[in-house]
């Protein structure tokens, strides 16, 4: 029964994961404003990161997963427990250069709709495609 | 005699209840706001207690490096106001 | 057993709480509302990665999407345009949202009735037992990375490489931006009552932004010990010029003299240092006639040099990680610095190179 | 520590955790009914101060009680110790600039308006000059 209620709870989280990148490809792929168009990536790019860490996630049974960082003396005890507790290092190692990343690319990306509106005196971009003829 | 340990976490087990339903009436409000300022000062808020929420539960949880965690999110919802009302200003926001 | 349930209801709230957040930022009109909306979500995830215990995430994220994120959208509509021209029904509106809610519970309820759920699992995979296990791990010292920091080491050691391309893909990403605004450039007199904001927030300012400079450097060089690392310090550093920024203005940065040219030159010696720190054990091992790899951190099979791991009374100095994360750090903030001085120049000194004097009526 | 230490600090952490948190629900409650943005700024400051300053005081006491944590109790307590701080400081000066920019733009719709002091006298300054 309480295996259950933790599924539920958990697949909550997991759906709504779902929900929120398909609301971002709305919002980048339908919405005409290159601001909005930016708010949106950052989103999809969230919810992206945050399945990734989900696939690291872990439960020991009776007790909560400890970080990856081990803060005790490394005796094969200690390290025993660190292996059957830590969850999964990897995918936050490769999400952390991706916030990181992605801002700079936001920040890239802020540039040219700033360039964009100087040139055309519009975000919106069923302006500038009429603009450009 | 109830071991301190017990006791502690026993504790902290009723608390989160009541601070999980303050959150909810501030993310209610956050997301109904109806002007710009009521929303930075209900985000404000939640992540102040959010702060507070999180020093206990790094106890509750017995990993004492998720502390940083709390710091970092008080020194930076500042960030946010500071944002928000230079933008309500007439300037430009570097001037 | 009710503990348990407690921490996953957290995580169920936020999930839905970030649904609601999520939907109202993409539907919003008014940009402004929907980054603060934005912002909700953001706090909400970095509670979510707390919960899924990835508490480096956590000092990545609320820097980036809480500190840096808003403001540089800030930055874009105070310049361009505030409100999207389009029309949305109400009425649809609601039901879309409502519907979106209600497809996440059942569609979670379906899935853990039927017991084909992602339940987490007890056990994590075997590679990333491997990484756990040799972290730090003093009798397999010829395959460990010799520091307690699980995610450091396999940013800089593990997959060191990998970390080496991405930071050249940050780079890059920064010449491309600098480079749309060649030629701009503005300089003024600081006059401290006509520029930036109320003397009480300048007074506070001037307390909190030596104490964010502390946070990140400590940040920074406590990343092979606790959570933290370059990027980490890196981004949680450059919160700090940009408030000075926003409010002390762009001008105050003219009277200190910290210029672009400036920055660009920590900036570029702090990826010499990522490179140095990536070639030093190479470079001792020519001189000593030994073998060895580029990037190379701790001891290996048949490359037996490498940098010292333990200092005096055993304090830890995780190797190779120290280096690359000062480093690192200095180059992420001062690359961060570098665009937001180019966006602070005001709108109408920018026109006149970039557009060549001609104005656009609007 | 000897025992006797550790449950006066725990106990003195848990009543000031307990004030805080009826403080935060207050607050909450506050934010939700009161009318407009003005308002709402007491609220406020009842959740940063009250719900945020004072449970992190006690989280501060706890951590320090807690023998079970090992020596990285002290980190626990210094950190919470620094948060609390640091919100002390920056929540009234963040209310504050927001106010005053509400204020200034009239982003914030003042409904039950009974009298505005600051209006009144810039009027009284711009007509001097």
């Amino acid at each position: 029964m309480s295996t259950e209620v933790l599924s539920f709870l958990f697949s909550i989280v997991f759906m709504s994961m779902i929900v929120n990148t398909a609301l971002a490809l709305y919002g980048v792929l339908a919405r005409p404003s290159l601001v909005k168009k930016i708010i949106a990536l950052t989103i999809l790019g969230d919810s992206a990161n945050t399945f990734a860490i989900m696939v690291g996630f872990r439960q020991p049974s009776g007790t909560n997963p400890i970080p990856p960082v081990l803060l005790w003396k490394p005796t094969p005890s200690n390290i025993r427990y660190f292996i059957s507790h830590a969850v999964d290092p990897l995918p936050q190692a490769l999400v952390l250069t991706a916030i990181v990343i992605g801002l700079a690319v936001t920040l890239f990306l802020v540039f040219l709709t700033i360039q964009i509106y100087r040139q055309y005196g519009t975000t919106d971009v069923r302006k500038v495609a009429k603009l450009r003829g | 005699m109830m071991s301190l340990e017990n006791e502690v976490l026993l504790f902290i087990t009723i608390v989160i209840p009541i601070f999980l339903a303050a959150f909810i009436m501030y993310i209610v409000r956050a997301l109904k706001g109806p002007t710009i300022p009521d929303i930075v000062l209900a985000v404000d808020c939640l992540s102040y207690d959010l702060a507070a929420f999180l020093a206990l539960l790094s106890i509750y949880f017995r990993s004492p490096i998720l502390i940083p965690c709390a710091i970092v999110l008080a020194l930076w919802i500042y960030a946010l106001d500071v944002y928000v009302s230079k933008y309500l200003m007439k300037k430009e926001m570097g001037e | 057993m009710i503990s348990l349930t407690l921490y996953y209801v957290l995580m169920a709230i936020c999930g839905l709480g970030s649904v609601v957040a999520v939907f109202l930022a993409i539907v919003e009109r008014d940009m402004l509302k929907a980054v603060l909306f934005s912002a909700i979500q953001s706090t909400l995830y970095a509670f979510l990665y707390y919960l899924l215990m990835a508490p480096d995430i956590v000092l990545t994220y609320i820097p980036v999407s809480v500190g840096l994120y808003p403001a540089v959208i800030l930055f874009l509509i105070k310049k361009t345009e505030r409100f999207e021209d389009v029309e949305m029904k109400k009425g649809v509106l609601w039901a879309t949202g409502l519907l979106s809610l209600v497809f996440v519970i059942a569609t979670a309820a379906v899935i853990a009735g039927k017991g084909i759920g992602p339940v987490p699992p007890p056990d994590v995979r075997f590679l990333a037992g491997w990484y756990l296990a040799t972290t730090f791990n003093p009798r397999v010292h010829l395959i460990s990375a010799m520091a307690p920091e699980g995610v450091t080491s396999i940013v800089w050691d593990y997959r060191g490489l990998d970390t080496v391309f991405e930071t050249a893909v940050l780079f890059l990403a920064i010449i491309a931006s600098v480079a749309l605004m060649r030629g701009v450039e503005h300089k003024g007199v600081y006059d401290e009552l006509k520029h930036g904001m109320t003397l009480i927030g300048k007074t506070i300012t001037k307390i909190v932004v030596p104490l964010i400079i502390g946070v990140g450097i400590s940040i920074a060089l406590h990343g092979h010990l606790t959570p933290g690392g370059g990027f980490q310090g890196g981004s949680a550093l450059a919160v700090a010029p940009l408030l000075v920024l926003v409010v002390f203005s762009k001008y105050f940065f003219d009277k200190v003299k910290f210029t672009k040219t400036k920055a660009l030159a920590i900036r570029s010696s702090g990826l010499l240092g990522v490179g140095l720190t990536a070639f030093a054990v190479l470079i001792a091992a020519i001189f000593l006639h030994k073998p060895a790899y580029i990037l190379q951190n701790q001891p290996r099979v048949g490359a037996p040099l490498g940098f010292p791991w333990k200092g005096i009374d055993g304090v830890l100095l995780g190797g190779s990680l120290l280096s690359f994360n000062a480093c690192e750090a200095m180059a992420v903030c001062a690359g961060f610095v570098i665009l937001f001085l180019l966006l602070s120049i005001p709108e109408r000194y920018v026109r006149s190179v970039v557009v060549g004097g001609e104005e656009h009526e609007h | 520590m000897d025992p006797v230490t550790n449950w006066v600090l725990v106990i003195l952490g848990e009543i000031l955790v307990s004030i805080g948190v009826f403080f935060d629900v207050v607050a909450a409650i506050g934010m939700l009914r009161f009318p407009n943005f003005f308002v709402r700024l007491h609220a406020a400051t009842i959740g940063a101060i009250g719900g945020a300053f004072v449970p992190l005081m006690g989280v501060a006491l706890i951590a320090a009680g807690c023998d079970f944590l090992g020596k990285y109790r002290w980190f626990i307590a210094g950190a919470a110790a620094v948060t609390g701080v640091l919100v002390l400081m920056l929540a009234p000066v963040g209310s504050h600039l927001l106010a005053k920019a509400a204020h200034e733009s009239r982003a914030a719709v003042v409904e039950p308006k009974v009298v505005d002091f600051l209006e009144e006298d810039k009027a009284k300054e711009g007509g001097e000059q």
